[in-house]
């Protein structure tokens, strides 16, 4: 029996929870219910924005283009290494190693021009190379192997990050970074900063290419079903294959543009990121296109969070009221959505 | 229990700083930038024998820590001890108790706690001290302080640096008030400081605490903004900072209590900042903020504590609870380091100017002769 | 409660059901006399499944009607699945409800309950052991501590009937409601399940049934209800209809003759020649199938005609043999090396094989022609899309919207999406696992003529399908596959249902009791 | 009348009937490739302890009583948390607040005896009560308004780490923790810690919960296929809750015997005791019962992991070994796992 998902059975590891069942027409649900739920956290968006813009005690400031660009700018790398989490999860497995990655590639562009020299595009290019690498091999091993991603993933960062504090032992690599590329993570263009266009760029090259390529669409259809994949003709292997090594690519980039922003290659290993890209990718799944990740409902899960860091901050809320506020945040967001749904179809489990 | 708040110290009625604020201050600097370091005790008893110790970190991907851990097993070495490292991880799954327990199971003969404060691990703690394991502290705040909620000490060895910072607390306190004194100096009276302070940590609190008393009695200084970065909050330290930057145009002093927040996003935020105007103060020079300092950007200055002298200490005390005498302190300082002054070369960590090492040398030698 | 005999065994009144604001059911009365075979007929997605879950307590029926099981109403807002099974129903749904990770015994206990000892650990023995019995008892030879997802569908949906039919807490009063228990059953096992049908009618037991096969439904239901868009249209006793009258009342048209299938051209070329192939349970099989050619395959439950059509799909290994694809040597390591050389397969377990089931049914019925709508910088979207509505609508797929989750369609339209996923890629010799399962008949009519006008086009096509009826009417030549290997041809007037079904059964082990 | 072609040469009525064999039945492949799938991790395991014991630079420490008691008990209050988890992943749903809930019961208990002087066994049913009702409101959001777990469990714990903040203001609880409670922790009977039996206890009760009553099977069931659940007429609805109150249940547990063992409650919002717990599980699918979570795989799994850090630290490796260790570790692991399949079954992609 030719079995193409190697023991999926009852973890949720191969298909990630919100693609189990279809929630609801993609994206062309018109009722009210249907609005509210794929424009729910849009809104709830657009309010806080209003609510921090309006608010006497943070509006100024809020307002002001620098803590615009300040907001936007921060979420740069953020937003690029949830965009590299979209692929393996549009292709049903979960990627737990792109904060890793990400890491690991700005350490070495970083290693690459202070400790050995090299031009600044060789080591970019290292850099992106090593990203590609290590997502090959998680590739290989989730693809070919048929290995549970969840652990080949975390195993891959528990080792990448072992690998960066072995050879940064603990310290920072901050000496000669060319200017070129710190520039890019300070300066603007036309009052917006560089690092957000760059961010923005990658956003629409993978909106492009999940969207307007076949393999976009190769890739949903293996996380929806692996064996009817198959059977259309698809080769799987390869497709889960890319998805990582893709993943990799992009993981690969964000370290380039974490090394500009940061000036320095720190020896974190990027565990911090995962979470806040986790988050943005499923936030993203009940937004516009209800039931699968998308690039435009990742950015609108991204800045949902980054919005109300900076205003908190505004407001003087001591630390755990933008904690309480962040998780009452995402239960609101999703509880809009799932009540909505339901209100929809009461019959719906 | 406000992150940003105007100060609303009885000082605010006066708008300039008293000159004899000014001038202590001035004083506390000058001092500062030699070395309130003074000496280690000349006697003590000899090296107690065929002794082991644990030195247990919080987290050894921190460089600090794990740099804190060599410089005790050095000391340790120097005494003919067997010096062994267990990492906390993060206190994950209870990594820091585990770290104990297994110094008990193994069957050391003391242990020193970096960075790992008595409340996590008290009830590890409680069952090394009935199996006759030596606790001491090089970084870690005993039972009895109130931060860990004020149960009963049960360090052997608390850490007592010198006469006049004789505990953790005043030692960190002082920490705070020095880089007030900084900040009130280098703008002859008038700092409006941005304060960044490290919230839900128990050394923490003591730094914040020692800054802003001493900034609330300079009367022409006030602290416009605190943002208060809980352990949480660390990955967004950038946003934070950037945003209380913008929201204070006024501010000309950034003090921040911790120098690994540099690390994690205020460097490079103050790089790219337009506002070049600032006076930035750090805390304790740790080797990647003395490569900010070298560079002229962003971070100016840093509050060396001799981590290597510490250690020396620490293991001497440990020492002299072997040999069931009373701890004396050792004579460690506070010397502040910017790019003119005190900078160790590029590459090394901030030793302070006292040569610790010989004269503990002697100390233990002398006794054993 | 259950004194006094009742006229009815269950009676639905005022039964309305929407989805996401459309009904499905309009307004439905139906009553079933205890003891009567029972037959819900009607088009695909005409409501038949939605009612019979209504029924079980899975889908609530919406507000004001009721439900009323042997004289006991239940509003549809209290009823449930507790209420129906403690109400002596019990269900073949037409997705089984089997959960494949589960044991065959445990898929039992689901629904019987699970044995305990002491009243707290489970018996596993005793649950073994009783579900062996049911298996034994209903003739499915199936091991029952096999994972459900290691089943093969046919034995799967033996799986779900011998639970229904388990005869612990036998009763006068239990109910059977089967949903098309042998779209994919084989004419022997078909054979056996009626038998156990009337079996449990003697019994005094209510069938309620839903097929699309109307012969069998003729052959022993006792009264019809027809479904038409989700309104009852019409109720009444089998006796004096026959087949077209029944089409005509699903339809609300007079029934179309069958056309009468055209024979080959003589000389055609083979599209494709298989010799000596062995592969799984097949130990030789020579097979060759020409242009113009509809060629039928027929055999028992597990003679391997499955591995058959996927190893020349190239989705199953083949050990040894020769293929040839149009006069050419071929070796299909892939289904995709197959696809490129013109080949298709619908396999037969649409759910695990076929479907796409969270994304829209456009996406599904485009799944085979992706790279066809790359226009060199981007996805031809839009095309793709008419594309795929042109197909929902030549196919006769009935959904609210083609942007639908394909989960959402009923059982037949779903399988008519996948049949339009591969006839739009015109494949020169179409490979078809059952192709009509759960296809309502005057769909099943609609799609043999697109097979024929494929075939006619040059191609060929190669079917299995358990409904020999339906090799009769489709088929120009039908091979029989027994013991892994080709035991008999049938062509021209000897391709008859009766012969196709004497070939295949080996010794019908007659149930002995009762 | 029926007319045999000549190609047939065997008479309809004496072919057998084709003796069906399932490919394959949970725990009964006995090929050595099954084997080495199958017990790979605890071979692993097992030769890990092997090394570390007869290692001369940690043999003896390792060997000795005191350091495989400690080993145990510093896991007991980690596999707690781990199998809390297990009743969700059976069900098919992530459960990333199970550290978080365990942080809050644990400050609860300690602030009922030491800042409200409530009796031990109240403050206990407290803690555990706490973690019923996070468990229960997850339960509510995730199953009955169909929200995506992994949002609203990151939600819940993000709330709950911004409250334990809020209330303990970042210090830590210690005073007046009663003795009964922390020789729980530190204690032995016949030589066996207290803690570890206990967490010995909870396994066996979450180990028959699990396999032997109709819940645990129920469990698996919703999580295999909630549709098929559903259609056999499961309350899916009841039971997604009910692993998610059960979770909340072991969560709450887990957080007094973290008090125990600590006796103190920190301000931790218990976020690092989700990773290791989410590894065990996970390894738990590659043991035994492959494919599925089991409570004999957790414990593997949490040992594994616990084993590799006493003996490293005992060999005196510098932190990043351990972490590269375990990187690879957990990818030899699930490799091999994978790998042995592939070889038993050429057919799989
Ligand atoms: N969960 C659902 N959500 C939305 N629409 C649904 C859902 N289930 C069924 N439908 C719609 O309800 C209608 C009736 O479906 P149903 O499955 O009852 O048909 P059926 O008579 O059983 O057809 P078939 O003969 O093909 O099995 C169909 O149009 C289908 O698309
Ligand atoms: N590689 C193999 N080796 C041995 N047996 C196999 C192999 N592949 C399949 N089988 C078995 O061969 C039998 C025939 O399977 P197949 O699905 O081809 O039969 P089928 O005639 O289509 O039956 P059905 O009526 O269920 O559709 C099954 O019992 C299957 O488990
Ligand atoms: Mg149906
Ligand atoms: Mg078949």
């Amino acid at each position: 029996m030719t079995d193409v998902s190697p023991d999926s059975a009852v973890l949720p590891d191969q298909a990630p929870a919100p693609r189990r069942t279809p929630v609801a027409v993609v994206g062309r649900d018109r009722s009210v219910a249907g609005v509210i739920e794929r424009y729910g956290l849009l809104l709830l968006l657009v309010g806080m924005v209003v609510f921090f813009a309006l608010l006497p005690s943070s509006g100024e400031a809020f307002r002001s283009a620098a803590n615009i660009n300040s907001v936007l700018a921060s979420q740069a790398v953020g937003l690029t290494v949830a965009l590299a989490l979209l692929f393996p999860m549009a292709a049903g497995s979960f990627d737990f190693s792109v904060g890793a990655v990400t890491a690991t590639s700005s350490v070495m562009a970083a290693a690459a021009v202070s400790h050995f020299g090299l031009p600044l595009f060789v080591a970019i290019l290292l850099a992106v190379a090593s990203g590609v690498v290590a997502g090959a091999v998680l590739g290989l091993l989730v693809a070919r192997y048929g290995i549970n991603p969840f652990i080949a993933t975390l195993g891959m960062a528990t080792l990448l990050g072992g690998a960066i504090f072995a050879y940064t032992n603990g310290l920072q690599i901050s000496k000669d970074i060319p200017e070129t590329l710190t520039d890019l993570g300070s300066l603007s263009v036309f009052g917006i900063p560089r690092i957000v266009l760059a961010a923005a760029l990658i956003a629409v090259a993978v909106w492009f290419v999940m969207r307007h390529t076949p393999l976009g669409r190769h890739l949903f259809a293996v996380g929806s079903n692996a064996s009817a994949a198959h059977l259309v003709g698809l080769n799987v292997t390869r497709i889960k294959f890319l998805s990582f090594a893709l993943s990799g690519l992009v993981s690969g980039v964000a370290g380039v543009l974490l090394l500009a922003r940061q000036g320095a290659a720190t020896s974190d290993n990027g565990m911090n990121m995962l979470f806040p890209a986790l988050t943005a990718v499923f936030l993203s799944t009940i937004v516009i296109e209800v039931g699968r990740p998308s690039v435009l409902g990742t950015v609108i899960g991204v800045l949902f969070v980054a919005v109300s860091v900076s205003g908190l901050t505004l407001v003087g809320a001591p630390s755990w009221v933008s904690q309480v506020f962040n998780g009452a945040a995402l239960l609101i967001a999703v509880g809009l959505a799932g009540i909505s749904r339901r209100g929809a179809d009461p019959a719906r489990l | 229990a406000c992150g940003t708040t105007a100060s609303q110290s009885g000082a605010d009625t006066s708008s300039s700083t008293s000159a004899a604020v000014l001038d202590a201050a001035t004083k506390a600097v000058e001092s500062g930038y030699a070395g309130a370091y003074s000496e280690p005790p000349k006697s003590g008893p000899k090296p107690a024998t065929g002794k082991n110790i644990w030195v247990i970190t919080a987290w050894q991907q921190v460089r600090a820590l794990a740099y804190q851990a060599e410089q005790l097993t050095e000391a340790a070495t120097t005494l003919g001890w067997k010096a062994h490292t267990c990492d906390g991880l993060n206190n994950a799954n209870g990594g820091m108790a585990t770290c104990v327990r297994q110094a008990t199971a193994a069957g050391a003969s003391g242990i020193v706690l970096v960075s790992v404060d008595c409340a996590p691990v008290r009830q590890a703690l409680v069952e090394a001290k009935k199996a006759g394991v030596k606790i001491a502290s090089f970084s870690g705040f005993d039972c009895d302080d109130p931060t860990q909620d004020g149960s009963s000490p049960l360090f052997d060895a608390p850490a007592g640096y010198s006469a006049d910072m004789p505990n953790l607390a005043s030692f960190y306190t002082r920490l705070g008030t020095m880089r007030a004194d900084l900040a009130i100096a280098k703008t002859q009276g008038k700092a409006k400081v941005l304060h960044i302070a490290f919230h839900g940590i128990a050394f923490g609190s003591y730094v914040a605490k020692g800054f802003a008393d001493r900034i609330a009695a300079c009367g022409g200084c006030e602290i416009v903004s605190t943002v208060k970065i809980a352990p949480a909050d660390v990955p967004n330290i950038r946003q934070k900072f950037e945003t209380a930057l913008v929201q204070v145009p006024q501010a000309n002093v950034v003090a921040v209590d911790v120098d690994h927040f540099f690390v994690a996003g205020i460097q490079p935020a103050l790089v790219s900042s337009p506002r070049k105007d600032l006076v930035v103060i750090g805390n304790e020079c740790q080797i990647d903020n003395l490569d900010y300092i070298r560079s002229g950007k962003g971070q100016q200055f840093c509050l060396g504590a001799s981590n290597a002298y510490r250690a020396y200490t620490t293991v001497d005390a440990l020492n002299r609870v072997f040999n069931g005498e009373k701890i004396v302190p050792g004579g460690v300082g506070i010397q502040i380091v910017d790019k003119d002054h005190n900078l160790p070369v590029p590459g090394a960590e901030y030793v302070g100017p006292v040569d610790f090492a010989g004269l503990y040398g002697k100390t233990w030698n002398g006794s054993s002769r | 409660m259950r004194s006094g005999p009742s006229t009815t065994a269950i009676r639905l009144t005022g039964i309305n059901k929407t989805f996401d604001g459309i009904p499905v059911l309009r307004n439905v009365d139906c009553s079933i006399a205890p003891g009567s075979v029972h037959a819900l007929l009607g088009g695909n997605g005409s409501g038949k499944s939605t009612l019979l879950k209504i029924l079980a307590g899975v889908h609530p029926a919406d507000q004001g009607g009721t439900i009323t099981i042997y004289g006991r109403a239940y509003a549809a807002g209290s009823y449930g699945p507790a209420i129906a099974r403690q109400s002596g129903l019990r269900f073949v749904h037409q997705d089984l409800g089997l959960v494949p990770d589960l044991t065959v015994s445990e898929n039992f206990a689901l629904e019987s309950g699970y044995p305990r000892r002491a009243g707290m650990a489970i018996s596993w023995r005793g649950l073994r052991r009783s579900t062996r019995q049911s298996l034994e008892s209903a003739h499915v030879d199936v091991d029952p501590q096999t994972l459900v997802r290691d089943l093969r569908p046919s034995d799967r949906t033996l799986v779900a009937i011998a639970r229904a039919l388990r005869d612990s807490d036998e009763g006068s009063h239990v109910t059977l409601v089967l949903d098309e228990p042998t779209a994919s059953l084989p004419q022997h096992e078909a054979g056996v399940l009626l038998e156990a049908i009337r079996r449990c009618q003697s019994r005094g037991q209510t069938i309620v049934y839903v097929s699309h096969r109307l012969s069998e439904v003729l052959e022993i239901a006792d009264r019809i209800s027809v479904l038409r868009d989700g309104v009852l249209v019409a109720e009444r006793s089998t006796a004096g209809l026959d087949e077209a009258q029944i089409v005509a009342l699903m339809t609300g048209q007079e029934a179309r003759e069958p056309l009468a299938r055209g024979m080959p051209e003589a000389d055609a070329r083979p599209v494709l020649t298989v010799s000596g192939l062995v592969a799984g349970p097949l130990r030789g099989v020579d097979l060759t199938v020409r242009r113009h050619e509809i060629v039928g395959v027929a055999g028992l439950l597990g003679s391997g005609r499955s591995t058959l059509l996927r190893t020349l799909f190239g989705n199953a290994r083949m050990e040894r043999g020769g293929l040839e694809v149009d006069g050419a040597p071929a070796r299909l390591r892939s289904p995709r090396d197959a696809i490129r050389r013109g080949i298709a397969l619908v396999p037969e377990d649409r759910g695990k094989d076929a479907a796409f089931a969270d994304l829209p049914l456009w996406e599904n019925v485009s799944a085979t022609a992706i790279r066809s709508y790359w226009s060199g910088w981007r996805m031809a979207r839009a095309t793709e899309r008419r594309d795929a509505t042109r197909l929902i609508r030549t196919f006769g797929i009935r959904t609210a919207t083609p942007n639908a989750p394909f989960t959402h369609l009923s059982g037949g339209n779903q399988q008519k999406a996948v049949l339009a996923r591969w006839l739009r890629l015109d494949p020169r010799l179409l490979l078809l696992d059952e192709p009509t399962q759960g296809v309502d008949a005057m769909a099943r009519a609609d799609i043999h003529e697109l097979i024929r006008e494929h075939v006619a086009r040059g191609n060929a096509a190669l079917v299995v399908s358990s409904d020999f009826e339906e090799l009769e009417s489709l088929c120009h030549r039908v091979i029989v596959l027994r013991g892994g290997s080709r035991v008999a041809e049938l062509t021209g007037p000897r391709l008859t249902e009766a012969a196709i079904a004497e070939l295949t059964q080996i010794t019908p082990k007659e149930p002995t009791h009762d």
